[in-house]
């Protein structure tokens, strides 16, 4: 069953609960999409995971900043990006938060969202994102900064080196793992041979905790409880979220290589049936009928998403030009909070004649 | 290669080493924008394995002159976090021999930014590169082209502490990546005239350091020293060298290399990086295509070798241009 | 782009499509040799991202066939490692865009260890690369000139199933670091002859891939069907294109790109990684040096833009070069 | 005091004393030559740190492979190398182990000492030395691959990702941590949170010790435990040297930034008075007369080997050329412990037609 959060109000349980739903929804969508040949390359899915994603999403303050890996598409909704948003993103259009230039969850905005863009290459995020912590300390704020990271590409050494970062400087990372058992065809127990992946926060000298990925309710106390550690400057946190990539790799992958009864068993731990369960059926929070009328104004909502995002044109050819760099005042710089207050030492400019590596 | 000190003329200016002047032009960044701060091994305290930060920690603090972890990843990724926020970090690298530790952070995640998600990175990536001080094949590098063929950053490498000095300054103000590559051998072997009010040399734009008519040499970096030598020696029997310092090497300053070209009809490429896939080919392609007709010769490249880079004094030498080498090839093209 | 089949004639041949080439070469060397075998991600049960070593598992076991951690600076260093033992590794990146990841493991410590310390490292980095299938900034990469300018590496990029085949089965013999470019464009677009009875193609030796009189066409990988494709089109307009397929761009082939350009005194240089910075540069570079006198006309280069790659089809193909790409810059040559 | 070794008699430790002071009487000697003028760039030493160069070094088998930092030039000579290798490394000599291509302990040797050469670039040696563990393992033989990493130099995530091979694929590692308290410049607490670098190995799932790595007999127990382990084929282990850094980064570097009573606090735990004491006082396995000869034989080898290194001549400017490649058979490559035994499955060769990411 669901633990209760320490937390999170009615209200507050059913946006989340909400936004899992989007979630899915939306990602039924794009399903429909690349079977109608709407989409361009393939598409990624969340299934399985709208808990960890949009759960942990909604344990961030509005000044705080977060970066997606591909498997969080609720966090996106969560953030308020529009579902056509990422429609788009899959069709490659011209309205596309990136115009056409990248695909996916690849996007970001620095102004009101604040999320940093992913690339492909997995942990590359950890030391960006406490980069983003770092920049705002020394604005003189302490701000969470958010980002996911899986079994597989926990793997990478950038992934240690950011982490380890955050750590010695006590910036306020929140590290999701997304222990979803898988890394495309790659078992966990073939990426570490520690039990928990939570394990390693040892080794960083930073606290680590396990939730039950599928249950709303945890990953938001276990999140929140991170995010409030960064606002107190007590540095970063890894959580390891327990869960099962629900589908292939992306859309062209079957997953044959996943033992049936994995699905099984798994599929029984459905969050959104699970929460969907907490609402309806132990709290009494939601009537049957106001979760069949939140359902279907869900699917309204992502039909019109869907809408907004087919009508999109493509982009012109010539739109691929410009752009490398910033120029002309394309953009103006300034710290985000404010700027920086410096206190100045006593040490004047002086030359320097020491010893050095090589004369 | 003896490395020569000329003067850039100004007024209120003061005699500083290379080193001095990239130093002095962080520190007066520094102070004039609170958005500034560095990052890097050992560059507290130590003042970092050169010294070029030597003195910042006490006027600045600890957390504006930060001493990270060996992750050279992590530096990267931290100053380019950083700079999403509208900081303007500069990163140091204790040798750019170990730029290569952070090179997807850097080429993935750092050049492409803008132009994939619209988002500015304005910092700066610094640190001492090149050979003839017998670091070995992993103290002497200049993996410079690397990030040529990078699109999204821009690359510079001065020769003077006035441009030094003026082109940190410029990059520190820059709204884009930089990387900056300071060369270890002119770091205190030079000194220069740079003027004491506050300047900026212009990113992209090259310089004519000498002017000639029978030969263009077409360098930058420590190799402008070893270009202006030559030329001495050579004006004795005659030949009269043009010398261009690039300066910046992305963007390249094509008009400058054409204007050459177009004057002298015959050019020599000096760069100390490995010659396969090294600047003069990118540089022989941009005068094909800008002014073909006005070769009078072949384009000549003098490079270094194409192995990783010897530590032993004479196989050092043997491995990087020298004077007699820009000489014996500007004699031969002269001839031509 | 619309990729030719065209068959290299041979006896006892097979229709094999260029990933199966590739495949089979691969699989053959694993029977033939023990010292060889395969590391990297997803290689095992799932054969691979684009099922290159599809069944080697249950051939050739896990031990042979060893699935790895997302670590590709590990699965560099445990190669080279094995490597110094007497094995022979055929390591694969998913995709050669994360190559970047591994960069100072082969840069540093691969490319450097036969001329620094002596040691042989016979290992094979492998995987696919390139565009024209909508993969987006990340993956669709063509990061060949890291490595041209990186002394110590072979760097190889077929353009047909019988170069594929035996150009996999050369590198895997070579006594020396080779990194192998799958054009995953090609992989299953082609269909090409190959012999059925084992054979290797030498690595650095260009092929002469069409005959003509009027300009050549130096090219490499997918562009080599491009160029042909442009060249069926010119030739009706009466232009005569001769095209050098490079094969291998690191060791260059001097000789036959000197060879073509003293035939036909005008050359286009096609290449689909971006322009600054890349091979036709080196190669304009070459051709100053071995060819200048017979050169009519400027080296013209068509290349990918300087951004990265677009993932929109609008986009990806405006930024990639295109057969009318090529018809018109080889009139625009041709005419001058 | 000393601890007793479990493994060690007494002759073994007379032996490792020996190669402690050759060790510590190179270093001196290279500080001499260094001051004659005669050295090629700076010096490096391992002062303070030569029982957990030798000792763990002498943990090896003659078929294990080794690959040394800067800091442990001790191990060279435990592992069959001349002093006057290093001396010439340092002065860039003709007859130098690379001819003069590279410096201080930047050589290696395939064919009989099983040493893979370092380069500067930290942690990058660890995955070569899984991989070295790999190739034998296919070849038939459990071995152990011992190399060593700083305090600094672990922060990398190259070493992450090395460890973590080795402990996914059950590989014979053996990580000797030199846990000496500085960077260059930069104080451990600044690489890292945790207290105890050891601690790490939990999130390997490895074993890890902690030992004092002023005491030989320590270090080469817990490194003998680690060897047999590899051999085994138990996998990789982490072993944390606690010591000190008792000279500057290298010989330009003063130190300043080093607190005296730090240096004052470890002169006392000096390895080699230490292991004097343990043999002459405690164990009287040495009488002072034997050791003061001990001491005068091993001044007299390198004193020798000085002189052999400072005759050889400075290579030519033309010996920069050829090498960059293997080729015209100038190595035959063999598998070094035997063809592997290769079990063919029943799988036959079959066209793949299976979806894949990118048509
Ligand atoms: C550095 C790097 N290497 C390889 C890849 C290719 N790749 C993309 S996703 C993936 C598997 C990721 O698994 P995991 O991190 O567990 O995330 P999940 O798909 O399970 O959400 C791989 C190998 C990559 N993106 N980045
Ligand atoms: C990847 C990398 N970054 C930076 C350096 C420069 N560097 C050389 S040694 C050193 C300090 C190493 O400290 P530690 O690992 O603790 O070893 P110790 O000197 O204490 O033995 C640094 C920063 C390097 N060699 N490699
Ligand atoms: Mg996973
Ligand atoms: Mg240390």
């Amino acid at each position: 069953p669901i633990r209760d959060s320490r937390y999170l109000d009615k209200k507050q349980c059913i946006e989340i609960y909400r936004y899992m739903l989007l979630n899915r929804k939306m990602e039924i969508g794009l399903e429909n999409l690349y079977k109608q040949g709407k989409v361009v390359g393939g598409v990624y899915f969340g299934l399985g995971q709208e808990a960890c994603s949009c759960a942990s999403a909604y344990a961030l303050d509005q000044d705080d900043w977060f970066a997606p890996m591909i498997r969080n598409q609720g966090a996106l909704l969560v953030r308020g990006f529009r579902a056509a948003d990422t429609m788009m993103q899959y069709m490659a259009k011209a309205d596309s938060p990136t115009k056409g230039r990248d695909g996916t969850s690849h996007f970001g905005d620095i102004e009101k969202r604040n999320m940093v863009s992913p690339i492909s290459m997995l942990g590359d995020l950890i030391p960006v994102l406490s980069g983003v912590a770092l920049g705002a300390r020394l604005q003189g704020r302490n701000i969470a900064a958010l980002t996911w990271i899986g079994d597989g590409g926990q793997s990478t050494g950038v992934t240690y080196e950011g982490i380890n970062f955050a750590a010695v400087q006590k910036l306020g990372l929140v590290l999701v793992v997304e222990s979803n058992l898988w890394a495309y065809s790659t078992p966990s127990e073939m990426q570490y041979r520690v039990r928990d992946l939570a394990e390693r926060s040892i080794g960083y000298g930073i606290p680590g905790a396990i939730v039950d990925g599928t249950d709303a309710c945890q990953v938001y106390d276990a999140t929140r409880d991170a995010v409030e550690r960064a606002h107190r400057g007590e540095g970063p946190t890894m959580i390891e979220a327990k869960m099962m990539r629900m589908k292939g790799h992306a859309i062209h992958d079957a997953a044959a290589y996943v033992p049936k009864p994995m699905f099984e068993f798994w599929k029984k731990r459905d969050p959104i049936a699970r929460f969907e369960n907490y609402l309806v059926k132990e709290k009494k929070w939601l009537t049957a009928k106001e979760n069949a009328e939140l359902i279907s104004e869900v699917e309204r909502v992502i039909e019109a998403e869907r809408e907004i995002a087919v009508n999109s044109p493509m982009p012109t050819p010539e739109s691929a030009e410009g752009g490398v760099f910033c120029e002309d005042g394309c953009h103006e710089i300034k710290p985000k909070y404010g700027m920086p207050k410096v206190r100045k030492g006593t040490g004047g400019f002086k030359q320097t004649e020491a010893a050095a590596h090589f004369k | 290669m003896a490395a020569k000190n000329f003067e850039v003329l100004k007024t209120n200016s003061m005699q500083l080493t290379y080193l001095e002047a990239i130093r002095q032009g962080i520190w007066e960044e520094m102070d004039r924008d609170p958005t500034v701060f560095c990052l890097g091994e050992d560059i507290g305290i130590y003042g970092g394995a050169f010294k070029v930060t030597d003195g910042f920690i006490d006027r600045f603090g600890p957390e504006r002159v930060i001493d990270t972890p060996i992750a050279e990843s992590a530096i990267v990724g931290a100053a380019f976090g950083a700079s999403l926020t509208g900081m303007r970090p500069v990163a140091e690298f204790q040798f750019m021999d170990f730029i290569g530790c952070a090179f997807n952070q850097i080429s993935n995640m750092v050049a492409k930014t803008h132009y994939l998600w619209g988002a500015p990175a304005p910092l700066v990536l610094r640190g001492p590169s090149g050979g003839y001080v017998h670091g070995g094949p992993f103290h002497s590098q200049n993996p410079e082209m690397w990030f040529v063929h990078n699109p999204g950053l821009k690359v510079i490498c001065p020769a003077t502490p006035y441009d030094a000095k003026g082109l940190i300054k410029a990059a520190i103000r820059d709204n884009n990546p930089c990387i900056f590559f300071e060369h270890k051998y002119l770091y205190r072997r030079i000194k220069g005239e740079v003027p004491e009010e506050d300047y900026v040399v212009p990113i992209g734009k090259a310089r004519l350091v000498r002017e000639g008519n029978d030969l263009s040499i077409i360098t930058y970096a420590a190799m402008v020293h070893t270009a202006l030598e030559a030329a001495e020696t050579l004006s004795k029997d005659g030949i009269d060298i043009e010398i261009l310092d690039l300066r910046t090497v992305s963007p390249l300053d094509r008009e400058a290399i054409a204007q050459t070209v177009k004057k002298t009809n015959k050019v020599i490429v000096l760069h100390e990086h490995s010659r396969t896939g090294g600047l003069a080919g990118e540089i022989a392609a941009i005068i094909n295509e800008e002014a073909f007709d006005d070769l009078d010769g072949p384009i000549v490249r003098i490079a270094g070798r194409d192995s990783a880079i010897p530590f032993s004094p004479p196989q050092e030498e043997h491995y990087l241009p020298q004077v007699s080498d820009v000489v014996r090839e500007a004699r031969r093209l002269k001839s031509y």
